[in-house]
Protein backbone atom coordinates (compact mmCIF):
# COMPACT_ATOMS: atom_id res chain seq x y z
CA UNK A 1 0.00 0.00 0.00
CA UNK A 2 1.14 3.70 -0.81
CA UNK A 3 1.10 6.13 1.96
CA UNK A 4 2.03 9.66 1.85
CA UNK A 5 1.59 11.54 4.76
CA UNK A 6 1.79 15.74 5.67
CA UNK A 7 1.81 17.38 8.42
CA UNK A 8 2.36 21.19 7.53
CA UNK A 9 0.93 24.50 8.55
CA UNK A 10 0.62 25.22 4.67
CA UNK A 11 -2.72 25.33 3.14
CA UNK A 12 -4.20 22.33 1.74
CA UNK A 13 -4.51 22.49 -2.46
CA UNK A 14 -7.33 20.03 -3.68
CA UNK A 15 -6.60 20.44 -6.79
CA UNK A 16 -3.09 20.03 -6.89
CA UNK A 17 -3.47 16.70 -4.90
CA UNK A 18 -6.26 15.46 -7.36
CA UNK A 19 -3.65 16.26 -10.41
CA UNK A 20 -0.66 13.90 -8.00
CA UNK A 21 -3.00 11.18 -7.88
CA UNK A 22 -1.84 8.40 -9.92
CA UNK A 23 -3.82 4.95 -9.76
CA UNK A 24 -3.59 1.44 -10.69
CA UNK A 25 -6.04 -0.19 -13.49
CA UNK A 26 -7.64 -2.43 -10.93
CA UNK A 27 -8.66 0.77 -8.49
CA UNK A 28 -12.73 1.88 -9.24
CA UNK A 29 -13.32 3.83 -5.81
CA UNK A 30 -11.68 7.00 -4.43
CA UNK A 31 -13.25 8.65 -1.64
CA UNK A 32 -11.59 12.22 -0.61
CA UNK A 33 -12.33 13.88 2.78
CA UNK A 34 -12.16 17.34 4.13
CA UNK A 35 -12.44 18.53 7.49
CA UNK A 36 -13.58 21.71 7.51
CA UNK A 37 -13.20 24.28 10.24
CA UNK A 38 -16.70 25.73 11.32
CA UNK A 39 -17.52 28.85 12.51
CA UNK A 40 -18.14 28.21 15.80
CA UNK A 41 -17.22 25.93 18.87
CA UNK A 42 -19.93 25.10 21.02
CA UNK A 43 -21.72 28.00 21.18
CA UNK A 44 -19.32 30.24 20.57
CA UNK A 45 -18.09 32.01 17.50
CA UNK A 46 -14.33 31.79 16.35
CA UNK A 47 -12.44 32.96 13.77
CA UNK A 48 -10.07 30.08 13.45
CA UNK A 49 -8.36 27.07 14.89
CA UNK A 50 -4.67 26.57 16.18
CA UNK A 51 -3.80 23.08 15.64
CA UNK A 52 -0.67 21.97 18.06
CA UNK A 53 0.82 18.48 16.81
CA UNK A 54 3.01 15.97 19.22
CA UNK A 55 4.66 15.82 15.58
CA UNK A 56 7.31 13.18 16.00
CA UNK A 57 4.46 10.81 17.35
CA UNK A 58 1.80 12.21 15.52
CA UNK A 59 3.84 10.45 12.50
CA UNK A 60 4.40 7.33 14.43
CA UNK A 61 0.67 7.00 15.37
CA UNK A 62 -0.86 7.66 12.07
CA UNK A 63 1.89 5.01 10.54
CA UNK A 64 0.31 2.29 12.88
CA UNK A 65 -3.07 3.26 11.21
CA UNK A 66 -1.94 3.19 7.95
CA UNK A 67 -0.69 -0.58 8.89
CA UNK A 68 -3.65 -1.72 10.24
CA UNK A 69 -5.96 -0.51 6.95
CA UNK A 70 -2.95 -2.43 4.75
CA UNK A 71 -3.74 -5.80 6.83
CA UNK A 72 -7.41 -5.27 6.63
CA UNK A 73 -8.30 -3.96 3.27
CA UNK A 74 -7.13 -4.43 -0.20
CA UNK A 75 -6.40 -0.65 -0.57
CA UNK A 76 -3.91 0.77 -2.91
CA UNK A 77 -2.71 3.84 -1.38
CA UNK A 78 -3.49 6.57 1.58
CA UNK A 79 -2.43 10.11 1.15
CA UNK A 80 -3.64 12.55 4.13
CA UNK A 81 -2.43 15.87 5.08
CA UNK A 82 -3.10 17.19 8.78
CA UNK A 83 -2.33 20.96 8.41
CA UNK A 84 -1.12 22.47 11.88
CA UNK A 85 -0.93 26.27 13.11
CA UNK A 86 -3.38 28.81 12.33
CA UNK A 87 -6.62 27.04 9.98
CA UNK A 88 -9.22 30.17 9.53
CA UNK A 89 -12.86 29.27 9.80
CA UNK A 90 -13.75 27.51 5.94
CA UNK A 91 -10.89 26.32 5.10
CA UNK A 92 -9.91 22.15 5.81
CA UNK A 93 -7.52 20.80 8.20
CA UNK A 94 -7.81 17.83 7.08
CA UNK A 95 -7.84 15.88 3.88
CA UNK A 96 -7.39 12.14 3.31
CA UNK A 97 -8.01 10.03 0.14
CA UNK A 98 -8.54 6.37 0.00
CA UNK A 99 -8.12 4.41 -3.19
CA UNK A 100 -9.03 1.12 -3.44
CA UNK A 101 -10.69 -1.74 -6.05
CA UNK A 102 -14.45 -1.10 -4.83
CA UNK A 103 -16.66 1.51 -2.88
CA UNK A 104 -16.86 -0.13 0.06
CA UNK A 105 -13.57 -1.04 1.42
CA UNK A 106 -13.09 2.79 -0.03
CA UNK A 107 -15.61 3.71 2.30
CA UNK A 108 -14.87 1.38 5.27
CA UNK A 109 -10.95 2.28 5.43
CA UNK A 110 -11.76 5.82 5.22
CA UNK A 111 -14.01 5.76 7.99
CA UNK A 112 -11.48 3.47 10.24
CA UNK A 113 -8.44 5.75 9.49
CA UNK A 114 -10.78 9.29 10.72
CA UNK A 115 -12.33 7.59 13.56
CA UNK A 116 -8.64 5.78 14.89
CA UNK A 117 -6.98 9.30 14.52
CA UNK A 118 -9.32 10.93 16.56
CA UNK A 119 -8.69 8.24 19.10
CA UNK A 120 -4.87 8.06 19.10
CA UNK A 121 -2.76 10.97 17.02
CA UNK A 122 -1.87 13.24 18.92
CA UNK A 123 -2.75 16.67 17.44
CA UNK A 124 -5.04 19.17 19.61
CA UNK A 125 -7.44 22.09 19.05
CA UNK A 126 -7.23 25.75 20.43
CA UNK A 127 -10.16 27.87 19.42
CA UNK A 128 -9.23 31.40 18.24
CA UNK A 129 -11.34 34.03 18.41
CA UNK A 130 -11.65 37.46 17.38
CA UNK B 1 17.70 8.90 36.74
CA UNK B 2 16.69 12.34 34.75
CA UNK B 3 13.30 11.73 32.40
CA UNK B 4 12.26 14.58 29.82
CA UNK B 5 8.46 15.16 30.62
CA UNK B 6 6.16 17.38 28.31
CA UNK B 7 2.96 18.61 28.51
CA UNK B 8 0.68 18.71 25.29
CA UNK B 9 -2.18 21.16 24.66
CA UNK B 10 -3.82 23.08 27.53
CA UNK B 11 -1.80 20.33 29.90
CA UNK B 12 1.24 22.65 29.07
CA UNK B 13 -0.97 25.92 30.78
CA UNK B 14 -2.15 23.96 33.71
CA UNK B 15 1.44 23.32 33.76
CA UNK B 16 2.91 26.50 33.72
CA UNK B 17 5.65 25.16 30.69
CA UNK B 18 5.67 22.95 27.85
CA UNK B 19 8.99 20.76 29.03
CA UNK B 20 10.20 19.72 32.72
CA UNK B 21 12.77 17.40 34.17
CA UNK B 22 12.22 14.78 36.98
CA UNK B 23 14.27 12.70 38.62
CA UNK B 24 12.75 9.42 39.70
CA UNK B 25 15.00 6.01 40.98
CA UNK B 26 15.57 3.02 38.75
CA UNK B 27 12.36 0.89 38.32
CA UNK B 28 9.80 4.00 38.54
CA UNK B 29 6.81 2.77 36.64
CA UNK B 30 4.87 5.36 34.48
CA UNK B 31 1.89 5.90 36.84
CA UNK B 32 4.51 6.68 39.85
CA UNK B 33 6.03 9.49 37.94
CA UNK B 34 2.18 10.76 36.83
CA UNK B 35 1.63 11.05 40.69
CA UNK B 36 4.98 12.60 40.69
CA UNK B 37 3.66 15.43 37.87
CA UNK B 38 0.28 15.80 39.68
CA UNK B 39 1.72 16.31 42.74
CA UNK B 40 4.28 19.14 41.16
CA UNK B 41 1.65 20.79 38.92
CA UNK B 42 -1.74 20.28 40.83
CA UNK B 43 -3.94 21.75 38.02
CA UNK B 44 -2.67 18.81 36.33
CA UNK B 45 -3.95 16.45 39.31
CA UNK B 46 -7.42 17.60 38.44
CA UNK B 47 -7.19 16.45 34.91
CA UNK B 48 -5.80 13.22 36.07
CA UNK B 49 -8.04 11.25 34.94
CA UNK B 50 -8.47 11.73 31.67
CA UNK B 51 -4.96 12.00 31.06
CA UNK B 52 -2.91 10.07 28.01
CA UNK B 53 0.48 9.10 28.76
CA UNK B 54 2.97 8.21 26.09
CA UNK B 55 7.07 7.29 26.37
CA UNK B 56 8.31 8.47 23.19
CA UNK B 57 6.00 8.20 20.12
CA UNK B 58 3.75 5.18 21.77
CA UNK B 59 1.05 4.97 24.54
CA UNK B 60 1.66 3.29 27.39
CA UNK B 61 0.12 1.56 30.35
CA UNK B 62 0.24 2.66 33.94
CA UNK B 63 2.79 -0.04 35.00
CA UNK B 64 5.27 0.76 31.90
CA UNK B 65 8.63 0.64 33.73
CA UNK B 66 11.01 4.02 32.55
CA UNK B 67 14.31 3.77 31.45
CA UNK B 68 16.87 6.33 31.69
CA UNK B 69 16.59 8.59 28.17
CA UNK B 70 12.80 8.21 28.36
CA UNK B 71 11.06 11.24 27.15
CA UNK B 72 7.18 11.27 28.59
CA UNK B 73 4.21 12.80 27.43
CA UNK B 74 1.42 14.08 29.33
CA UNK B 75 -1.91 15.13 27.23
CA UNK B 76 -5.53 15.57 27.03
CA UNK B 77 -7.84 13.47 25.09
CA UNK B 78 -6.90 14.23 21.09
CA UNK B 79 -8.27 16.55 18.64
CA UNK B 80 -6.95 15.90 15.32
CA UNK B 81 -9.73 16.36 12.42
CA UNK C 1 -30.09 22.01 0.32
CA UNK C 2 -28.22 22.83 -2.69
CA UNK C 3 -28.56 20.11 -5.50
CA UNK C 4 -26.82 20.19 -8.64
CA UNK C 5 -27.07 17.36 -10.90
CA UNK C 6 -24.86 16.92 -14.39
CA UNK C 7 -25.20 14.21 -17.10
CA UNK C 8 -22.62 14.86 -19.82
CA UNK C 9 -20.84 13.34 -21.93
CA UNK C 10 -17.75 15.80 -20.95
CA UNK C 11 -14.56 14.76 -18.33
CA UNK C 12 -15.02 14.96 -15.06
CA UNK C 13 -12.51 18.15 -13.88
CA UNK C 14 -12.03 17.51 -10.19
CA UNK C 15 -9.93 20.54 -9.51
CA UNK C 16 -12.81 22.50 -11.30
CA UNK C 17 -15.63 21.14 -9.46
CA UNK C 18 -13.04 22.00 -5.62
CA UNK C 19 -12.72 25.31 -6.61
CA UNK C 20 -16.48 25.99 -7.68
CA UNK C 21 -17.43 25.03 -4.00
CA UNK C 22 -19.35 27.11 -1.97
CA UNK C 23 -20.00 26.26 1.30
CA UNK C 24 -21.04 27.95 4.97
CA UNK C 25 -19.93 28.59 8.17
CA UNK C 26 -21.61 25.81 9.78
CA UNK C 27 -20.25 22.91 7.32
CA UNK C 28 -17.57 20.88 8.63
CA UNK C 29 -17.00 17.60 6.23
CA UNK C 30 -17.09 17.39 2.68
CA UNK C 31 -17.08 14.20 1.04
CA UNK C 32 -15.98 13.39 -2.78
CA UNK C 33 -16.30 9.98 -3.76
CA UNK C 34 -14.97 9.20 -7.10
CA UNK C 35 -16.44 6.18 -9.47
CA UNK C 36 -13.58 4.70 -12.06
CA UNK C 37 -13.54 2.83 -14.59
CA UNK C 38 -11.43 -0.24 -13.85
CA UNK C 39 -9.36 -2.39 -16.41
CA UNK C 40 -11.38 -5.52 -16.49
CA UNK C 41 -15.23 -6.50 -15.89
CA UNK C 42 -15.58 -9.99 -14.31
CA UNK C 43 -12.13 -11.91 -15.77
CA UNK C 44 -12.45 -9.69 -19.53
CA UNK C 45 -9.87 -7.07 -20.01
CA UNK C 46 -11.63 -3.78 -21.36
CA UNK C 47 -10.76 -0.25 -22.39
CA UNK C 48 -13.50 1.83 -21.38
CA UNK C 49 -17.02 1.54 -20.64
CA UNK C 50 -20.22 2.97 -22.61
CA UNK C 51 -22.76 4.22 -20.43
CA UNK C 52 -25.90 4.91 -21.83
CA UNK C 53 -29.10 6.54 -19.60
CA UNK C 54 -32.62 7.11 -19.98
CA UNK C 55 -31.68 11.05 -18.87
CA UNK C 56 -34.70 12.74 -18.24
CA UNK C 57 -35.79 9.26 -15.81
CA UNK C 58 -32.39 9.37 -14.67
CA UNK C 59 -32.77 13.38 -13.68
CA UNK C 60 -36.04 12.50 -12.09
CA UNK C 61 -34.81 9.50 -10.30
CA UNK C 62 -31.54 11.39 -8.70
CA UNK C 63 -34.18 14.15 -7.90
CA UNK C 64 -35.93 12.14 -5.75
CA UNK C 65 -32.98 10.36 -4.03
CA UNK C 66 -31.93 14.20 -3.09
CA UNK C 67 -35.17 14.89 -1.92
CA UNK C 68 -34.93 11.98 0.83
CA UNK C 69 -31.54 13.18 1.77
CA UNK C 70 -32.21 16.57 2.40
CA UNK C 71 -35.50 15.04 4.43
CA UNK C 72 -32.87 13.12 6.60
CA UNK C 73 -30.09 14.88 6.75
CA UNK C 74 -28.94 18.28 7.57
CA UNK C 75 -26.93 17.99 4.66
CA UNK C 76 -25.71 21.78 2.64
CA UNK C 77 -24.95 20.68 -0.59
CA UNK C 78 -24.65 17.92 -3.05
CA UNK C 79 -23.18 17.73 -6.60
CA UNK C 80 -23.45 14.57 -8.39
CA UNK C 81 -21.50 14.35 -11.98
CA UNK C 82 -22.25 10.98 -13.67
CA UNK C 83 -20.52 10.80 -17.11
CA UNK C 84 -21.89 9.36 -20.01
CA UNK C 85 -20.76 7.70 -23.35
CA UNK C 86 -17.15 6.58 -23.83
CA UNK C 87 -15.31 6.49 -20.29
CA UNK C 88 -12.00 5.06 -20.88
CA UNK C 89 -10.21 2.80 -18.66
CA UNK C 90 -8.61 4.56 -15.29
CA UNK C 91 -11.50 7.76 -15.91
CA UNK C 92 -14.30 8.59 -13.52
CA UNK C 93 -17.74 8.14 -14.44
CA UNK C 94 -19.02 9.18 -11.27
CA UNK C 95 -18.57 12.09 -9.39
CA UNK C 96 -20.34 12.81 -6.02
CA UNK C 97 -19.78 15.46 -3.29
CA UNK C 98 -22.01 15.97 -0.13
CA UNK C 99 -21.03 19.39 2.54
CA UNK C 100 -23.04 18.99 5.87
CA UNK C 101 -21.72 19.63 9.37
CA UNK C 102 -20.42 17.02 10.40
CA UNK C 103 -18.44 13.40 9.14
CA UNK C 104 -20.67 11.30 10.00
CA UNK C 105 -24.11 12.68 7.98
CA UNK C 106 -21.71 12.82 5.38
CA UNK C 107 -20.67 9.85 4.97
CA UNK C 108 -23.98 8.30 5.73
CA UNK C 109 -25.75 10.69 3.13
CA UNK C 110 -22.82 9.92 0.30
CA UNK C 111 -23.24 6.10 0.95
CA UNK C 112 -27.28 6.31 0.70
CA UNK C 113 -27.15 8.58 -2.45
CA UNK C 114 -24.85 6.32 -4.41
CA UNK C 115 -26.89 3.10 -3.07
CA UNK C 116 -29.44 3.94 -4.24
CA UNK C 117 -28.60 5.27 -7.59
CA UNK C 118 -27.70 1.74 -7.84
CA UNK C 119 -30.92 0.83 -7.13
CA UNK C 120 -33.55 3.24 -9.56
CA UNK C 121 -31.47 5.38 -11.45
CA UNK C 122 -31.46 4.18 -15.02
CA UNK C 123 -28.27 4.10 -16.86
CA UNK C 124 -26.33 1.04 -17.66
CA UNK C 125 -22.73 -0.04 -19.10
CA UNK C 126 -21.57 -1.49 -21.83
CA UNK C 127 -17.62 -3.14 -21.37
CA UNK C 128 -15.73 -2.34 -24.50
CA UNK C 129 -12.44 -4.12 -25.42
CA UNK C 130 -10.09 -3.47 -28.43
CA UNK D 1 -55.12 3.26 -27.55
CA UNK D 2 -51.50 3.81 -28.39
CA UNK D 3 -48.57 3.45 -26.06
CA UNK D 4 -45.30 4.20 -27.30
CA UNK D 5 -42.29 1.82 -25.59
CA UNK D 6 -38.68 1.89 -25.17
CA UNK D 7 -36.27 -0.65 -24.63
CA UNK D 8 -33.30 0.21 -22.55
CA UNK D 9 -29.16 -1.14 -22.71
CA UNK D 10 -29.11 -4.78 -23.87
CA UNK D 11 -33.50 -4.90 -24.21
CA UNK D 12 -33.07 -3.01 -26.98
CA UNK D 13 -30.45 -5.74 -28.62
CA UNK D 14 -33.07 -8.17 -27.43
CA UNK D 15 -36.09 -6.66 -28.89
CA UNK D 16 -33.78 -5.47 -32.36
CA UNK D 17 -34.70 -1.75 -31.64
CA UNK D 18 -35.21 0.75 -29.42
CA UNK D 19 -38.86 2.10 -29.71
CA UNK D 20 -42.14 0.49 -31.03
CA UNK D 21 -45.77 1.35 -30.36
CA UNK D 22 -48.10 -0.80 -29.02
CA UNK D 23 -51.74 -0.69 -29.39
CA UNK D 24 -54.07 -1.51 -26.51
CA UNK D 25 -57.31 -1.61 -24.94
CA UNK D 26 -58.25 1.23 -22.40
CA UNK D 27 -57.80 -0.71 -18.82
CA UNK D 28 -54.56 -1.74 -19.79
CA UNK D 29 -52.42 -2.42 -16.85
CA UNK D 30 -48.52 -2.32 -17.42
CA UNK D 31 -48.15 -6.30 -16.34
CA UNK D 32 -50.71 -6.69 -19.74
CA UNK D 33 -48.49 -4.14 -21.44
CA UNK D 34 -45.45 -6.53 -20.28
CA UNK D 35 -46.83 -10.22 -21.56
CA UNK D 36 -47.73 -8.01 -24.90
CA UNK D 37 -44.36 -7.14 -25.38
CA UNK D 38 -43.09 -10.43 -24.59
CA UNK D 39 -44.82 -12.23 -27.08
CA UNK D 40 -43.95 -10.01 -29.71
CA UNK D 41 -40.30 -9.88 -28.62
CA UNK D 42 -39.42 -13.29 -27.60
CA UNK D 43 -35.55 -12.63 -25.82
CA UNK D 44 -37.36 -9.98 -23.50
CA UNK D 45 -39.86 -13.30 -22.38
CA UNK D 46 -36.63 -14.93 -20.94
CA UNK D 47 -35.84 -11.30 -18.75
CA UNK D 48 -38.77 -11.16 -17.46
CA UNK D 49 -38.57 -11.41 -14.03
CA UNK D 50 -35.43 -9.10 -14.03
CA UNK D 51 -37.17 -6.44 -16.05
CA UNK D 52 -37.85 -3.05 -14.87
CA UNK D 53 -40.72 -0.79 -15.86
CA UNK D 54 -41.05 2.43 -15.60
CA UNK D 55 -44.15 4.78 -16.94
CA UNK D 56 -42.73 8.57 -17.78
CA UNK D 57 -39.86 8.80 -15.71
CA UNK D 58 -41.15 6.90 -12.33
CA UNK D 59 -41.28 2.90 -11.90
CA UNK D 60 -44.70 1.53 -11.96
CA UNK D 61 -46.40 -1.45 -10.41
CA UNK D 62 -47.59 -4.24 -12.42
CA UNK D 63 -51.36 -3.33 -11.42
CA UNK D 64 -50.74 0.24 -12.53
CA UNK D 65 -53.13 1.46 -15.36
CA UNK D 66 -52.30 2.78 -18.60
CA UNK D 67 -53.76 5.94 -20.02
CA UNK D 68 -53.52 7.44 -23.66
CA UNK D 69 -50.10 8.95 -24.25
CA UNK D 70 -48.20 6.97 -21.57
CA UNK D 71 -44.59 5.88 -22.30
CA UNK D 72 -43.52 3.00 -21.05
CA UNK D 73 -39.90 2.06 -20.34
CA UNK D 74 -38.89 -1.44 -20.25
CA UNK D 75 -34.85 -2.04 -18.95
CA UNK D 76 -32.96 -4.66 -17.41
CA UNK D 77 -31.18 -3.71 -13.62
CA UNK D 78 -29.57 -0.22 -13.44
CA UNK D 79 -25.94 -0.34 -13.62
CA UNK D 80 -25.12 3.45 -12.79
CA UNK D 81 -21.30 4.50 -11.09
Amino acid sequence: MKMELTISTDAIDEAALAKRREMGDGMGAVICFLGVVRGSEGDAPITAIDYEAHEQMARHQFGLIFDAIEKRWPVESVRLIHRIGVVPVNEPSLWVEVVAPHRPEAFDACQFLIDEMKKKVPIWKKPLSV
Amino acid sequence: MIIAVQFWSYFADFAGCKKTEIEIENGTTLAKLHERVCEQFPKLAEAKNSTLKAVGVNYQDDDFVLSDGDEVSFFPPVQGG
